[in-house]
């Protein structure tokens, strides 16, 4: 099973990435471009577990170590790899 | 005053810490190894040193809080022992919840070193309590991910009840854009819990207490700690 | 194995190896290589493992002297300080695959010579870069510039090694050709150095560290030993993530295995990873090897034998331990959380033998594999472009009645600005040592628990060498080891990183020999021993070769730390004296590049025995006392360099008032390059004792003028000739580089 | 519309951060966690332009800015955020 993880910043949170490569990709000629946000992306293999376990123990992970819930938000998707 | 440093896999301001606590200040300190919980109830002070704890991966001190010794760390500062984060220490003290809030990426996106001045806001801590108030010390930085920050709520909150210890300001103690190296709310470089007895803080006094250098401002956060043991 | 490759002789080319070569293999082995055989064959007789072409030229640097405990050709160079302890130090470049990608290469550049160090037991202490970009106006250089500093910086920063120095260049020759190259020192004591040796029969082969990846396969060898054209895009692959945090736990956990007596030998994976590391190891104990690669920690699934040798995989080692202590050695790895297994042992054959999943893979004499490669008789011949650019006409260059304009110029100009930019990124002063931190003349490092501290520089004026490589090259030795005296310090040995384009081309390898043989004789001279270093070649793109550059890094000795000096003014009123004279020399000048775009004419003359006298003369002064600060006249001469002093002043600028008297031309007397001067500054009541001391030696000295107020005044023969706010001018100084390299279009 | 870009370490490349938070995770108990990849999640808000010209903007702002392709690689969707 993979857990496909996506962890952004809560709104409010400023994000001084986005927003440099937001200027750069205007500076660049992409002046379509109104706003970026900038998060992390994980992809977490799992051994054969139910799919009802694994969406605890990711939920879990995720609230323990892989997202800062002061100023992160997560969601995650669980696929299977077979 | 007995000293621990805990020594994880990438401190790396472990020993800086050390020499000026035990060569320089002449403290009985000890290391403490991250693998090792233990009871740290003798000890006066505990310092989280700055560095790499685990390569700063995912987010700078959110491995290395799962430390066992962070156990004990916990259980001292519940039972109110002073524990001091500098810099990366700092970043684990709020990833274990032990301060409030959270530090990102600084706002220049790039690590910065160099000499910042500081304000100190609050005397009343035994972390401070050899400062004069709104005294200007001058401390170097070397980060990256530095800039504080917490909800506008808490960040009142923080300052009625005089948890913010130092604020980044300029050499004769004013605050503004220019003077916040990092982009932190508030300008904060360091708080306490409400108890006062954990203090998290990215500049490095360690780095200007060895009178080898001109500069020994951060002597005074040191000699605060001896003072009250 | 099955599926391998036939041997074709289109293979054999692929491997960079010539049909001569080739022949030559067949003679030494008396039999066709593998596959798998002949990419050890291509690695290990690549330029960049053999120095085919440029180790004869390297024979004549001198590498001896008293305080040399290990000169060239282990891991690094190792000079003796007292107190029972050793300075272990080199350089290194990354060029190529920072040019493909600056923030990885220039990281895994930073790690592979730190590992340099770190294998011979020296605790890393300090970091330097020397960087060269092309220029700044084009997108692509602010990209690479961005991307290697933040490489450097993410690399040493974590790792805990302060990086203290370095310098940055820009010009448009490295437009194609970046340069990367990395420095590191550690600390060891005199009595524990360990060599790349295998030892006795028996001994066991640890692999340390990081597990084998399919990455870099090819990478090092194969990049540097060619050109870049329009097909280098597929040679993309080989480019390493570095992993600082692993190189970390590698650091402590070698250091402390280190200490036990079972330790037999230590050899790091760089380039052309376990294939070098373990024939050069073989090769150097006179012993043989016996490998199974099946042990080998891996990756990635599926791995060949020819891809788990000639990996490049960054933070890895080979450990040479005493049967008995496996397990020893294993527990303290596993404390670091690193992988470590047994992959082999030490045979008394003379040969390599490797196996994987039960079946002889490799089966090589050492002799051949390691030493085999002919040394090239590489052709030289004096370029002719010497001719035409040889000759500087001043009479066509309009004097300007001031000198402001090309003052504020040349302050702007990214290679006199102040590279605050890119050493606030690094972590310059991690571990408490650095006494004198990045903008004076040399890092200077205090040794704890003594009263040494060690001073560091890096120097190469490539405009020079481009137009005289000896001249060039001794320069740059001059140079640097001049910035080591500026902070107090006596020169006691040196690292070079020889930086030159295709050497199948004359004209090239004819600035090679002049440059090797400028450094050597200066070497020589100045009593400095050559301890280590490196050579990359092949530095050009489409045909255009960069300028030689001939790095080299001069490490200085401070017996007594409170001697220490810094290049700023310290106090207003006092006295600004220059040692040496001027002379109208602007040949290679910043000043001509900035203000007339050219670089021609003969570069400055480098009188050695004037050098010699002036660089004594200024550590005297610093021993006794005399002086408050020391800075040398480099790049924008005289002007700039005073008013570098007053911009690194103690607390705020510093102004200065310069009155001089001279018969040459006023952007010749301020601007011009020539060597051997040093401005220092004192109290007034010394002057008296300083002249005499001049007298004595003699040395040539000057009263130039006097610090403070708020302006940088400068008069000639009484006429005014510069004037300018001080804080203003520091202000476009300060800001520059930061302003360039900010730009995202 | 809105363009959602992920970028990831090509195949072969070494992932020191997924490969430290993999160990952090075994520690913690997650003994299921076989492999760990971390890339980035992007963003990009732009201005109305048709789907066919938002395609080719932000591939080439991938190939240009937001992946580094010589060890990354990226894959990107494009929603409409009306
Ligand atoms: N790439 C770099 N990394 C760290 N420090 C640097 C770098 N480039 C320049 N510096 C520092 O800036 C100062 C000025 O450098 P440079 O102009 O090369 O001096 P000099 O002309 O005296 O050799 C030195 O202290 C040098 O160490
Ligand atoms: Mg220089």
């Amino acid at each position: 099973m993979l857990a496909q993880i996506h962890v952004t910043f809560k709104e409010g949170v400023l994000d001084p990435q986005g927003k440099t490569v937001h200027h750069a990709l205007n500076d660049l000629g992409y002046d379509e471009v109104l706003d970026v946000h900038i998060g992390k992306y994980l992809e977490v293999k799992l051994d054969s577990v139910s799919e009802e376990e694994a969406e605890i123990r990711v939920r879990e992970m995720c609230e323990r170590l892989l997202a800062n819930t002061v100023i992160e938000s997560f969601r995650f998707k669980l696929v299977s790899t077979e | 005053m007995k000293c621990g440093i805990v020594v994880f896999p990438g401190s790396n301001c472990d020993h800086d810490c050390y020499h000026i606590l035990k060569k320089i200040l002449n403290q009985e300190t000890h290391w403490l190894w991250h693998k090792d919980e233990v009871d740290l109830s003798s000890f006066d002070l505990i310092v989280l040193p700055g560095g790499f704890s685990y390569g700063d991966y995912l987010r700078a001190g959110a491995i290395s809080r799962f430390s066992p010794v962070m156990n004990s760390v916990i259980h001292l500062a519940e039972n109110g022992g002073n524990v001091l984060g500098i810099c990366n220490g700092f970043q684990i003290l709020l990833e274990s919840g032990l301060l409030p809030g959270a530090l990102m990426q600084n706002h220049t996106r790039k690590f910065i070193c160099k000499n910042v001045y500081v304000r100190v806001e609050t005397t009343d801590t035994p972390f401070t309590q050899k400062c004069n108030d709104k005294l200007v010390l001058e401390i170097p930085i070397a980060h990256h991910q530095g800039s504080y920050y917490i909800d506008p709520h808490s960040l009142s909150d923080l300052e009625e009840k005089g948890q913010i210890l130092f604020r980044y300001c300029d050499a004769k103690g004013s605050i503004s854009e220019s003077s916040n190296p990092n982009g932190s709310v508030g300008a904060v470089a360091g708080l306490c819990n409400e108890q006062k007895n954990v203090m998290g803080m990215m500049p490095h006094p360690e780095r200007c207490a060895d009178p080898l250098w001109a500069n020994t401002d951060g002597q005074s956060i040191f000699q605060s700690l001896i003072s009250q043991s | 194995m099955q599926n391998e490759p036939e041997i074709t002789s289109q293979l054999v080319k692929d491997h960079g190896l010539t049909s001569d070569e080739y022949r030559r293999i067949l003679d030494l082995i008396e039999r066709p290589p593998n596959f798998t055989e002949l990419g050890i064959f291509s690695v290990m007789w690549s330029e960049h493992c053999s120095y085919k072409s440029s180790r004869p030229f390297l024979k004549k640097l001198p590498t001896e002297g008293p305080r040399v405990l290990q000169g060239p050709g282990e891991n690094a160079g190792v000079i003796d300080i007292g107190d029972g302890l050793a300075v272990v130090f080199k350089i290194e470049s990354h060029n190529h695959p920072s040019f493909i990608e600056p923030r990885q290469g220039a990281a895994t550049g930073v790690g592979g010579i730190m590992r340099d160090i770190f294998t011979m037991g020296a605790r890393p202490i300090a970091l330097m870069d020397s960087l060269r970009f092309g220029e700044l106006d084009d997108p692509r250089t602010r990209f690479l510039l961005n991307g290697v500093v933040d490489g450097i910086a993410s690399y040493g920063n974590c790792t805990g090694v302060p990086t203290v120095g370095g310098e940055v260049y820009f010009d448009s020759c490295y437009n194609g050709n970046i340069l990367v190259n990395a420095f590191c020192l550690g600390l060891a004591k005199a009595d524990r150095i360990f060599l790349a040796k295998a030892g006795g029969v028996g001994n066991r082969i640890l692999y340390v560290g990081s597990k084998t990846g399919r990455d870099g396969i090819h990478g090092a060898s194969l990049l540097a030993s060619s050109e870049f054209d329009d097909t280098t895009e597929d040679k993309r692959p080989t480019v390493q993530v570095g992993d600082p945090f692993t190189e970390k736990l590698l650091i402590e956990a070698c250091l402390e295995i280190m200490e036990f007596s079972w330790v037999v030998g230590v050899q790091d994976m760089g380039a052309a990873g376990l294939t070098s590391s373990t024939f050069e190891m073989a090769h150097r104990s006179h012993a043989g090897v016996n490998m199974d690669l099946s042990k080998v920690p891996l990756r990635e699934e599926g791995m060949t034998p020819y891809e788990i040798l000639l990996s490049e995989s960054q933070e890895r080692m080979l450990f040479v331990i005493e049967p008995g202590h496996e397990e020893e050695a294993t527990i303290i790895l596993e404390k670091w959380g690193l992988d470590a297994a047994i992959i082999g042992e030490v045979t008394d054959e003379l040969g390599v033998r490797i196996y994987f999943e039960g079946k002889e893979v490799v089966n090589l004499p050492t002799l051949p594999v390691v030493d085999g490669a002919l040394d090239l008789k590489r052709e030289t011949q004096r370029p002719e472009y010497l001719d035409k650019i040889g000759h500087l006409n001043l009479t066509e260059l309009p004097e300007p009645a001031r000198g402001d304009k090309a003052f504020t110029k040349l302050l702007a100009c990214p290679n006199i600005a102040s590279k605050e930019w890119v050493y606030e990124q690094y972590d310059h002063m991690v571990r408490l040592n650095t006494l004198v931190l990045p903008g004076s003349d040399a890092a200077v490092i205090r040794i704890k628990d003594t009263k040494k501290a060690v001073a560091l520089s890096v120097d190469c004026n490539s405009r020079f060498c481009y137009l005289d490589p000896y001249e060039g090259a001794a320069i740059a030795v001059a140079e640097s080891s001049r910035n080591v005296v500026c902070s107090g310090a006596t020169p006691i040995g040196l690292t070079n990183c020889l930086n030159f384009g295709n050497p199948e081309k004359p004209e090239i390898m004819w600035q090679f020999e002049q440059a090797v043989r400028g450094m050597g004789d200066a070497c020589l001279y100045f009593d400095i021993p050559v301890v280590s270093g490196n050579v990359s070649l092949y530095n050009e793109t489409k045909g255009e070769a960069i300028f030689p550059t001939p790095t080299v890094a001069v490490v200085g000795l401070i017996e007594d730390l409170s001697k220490v000096m810094t290049a700023g003014f310290k106090q207003s009123g006092h006295c600004i004296g220059l040692i040496g004279f001027t002379m109208e020399e602007l040949g290679g000048s910043e000043y001509l590049k900035v203000l007339f775009d050219k670089n021609e004419g003969k570069p400055p003359v480098l009188d050695r025995k004037h050098e010699k006298q002036v660089q004594k003369f200024c550590l005297e002064l610093i021993q006794k006392g005399l002086i408050q600060s020391a800075h040398d006249c480099s790049e924008g001469g005289l002007a700039i360099a005073v008013a570098e002093s007053c911009f690194t002043a103690t607390e705020e600028a510093l102004g200065a008032t310069l009155e001089l008297e001279s018969t040459l031309r006023g952007d010749a007397l301020l601007f011009g390059e020539t060597q051997s001067r040093i401005v220092i500054s004192f109290p007034e009541e010394l002057t008296d004792q300083i002249e005499d001391l001049a007298l004595s030696y003699p040395v040539d000295f000057s009263l130039i003028g006097k610090t403070g107020g708020s302006q940088f005044t400068v008069s000639i023969n009484g006429q005014e000739y510069i004037k300018q706010d001080i804080e203003s001018a520091k202000e476009i100084w300060k800001t520059s580089l930061g302003r360039y390299a900010g730009q995202t279009t």
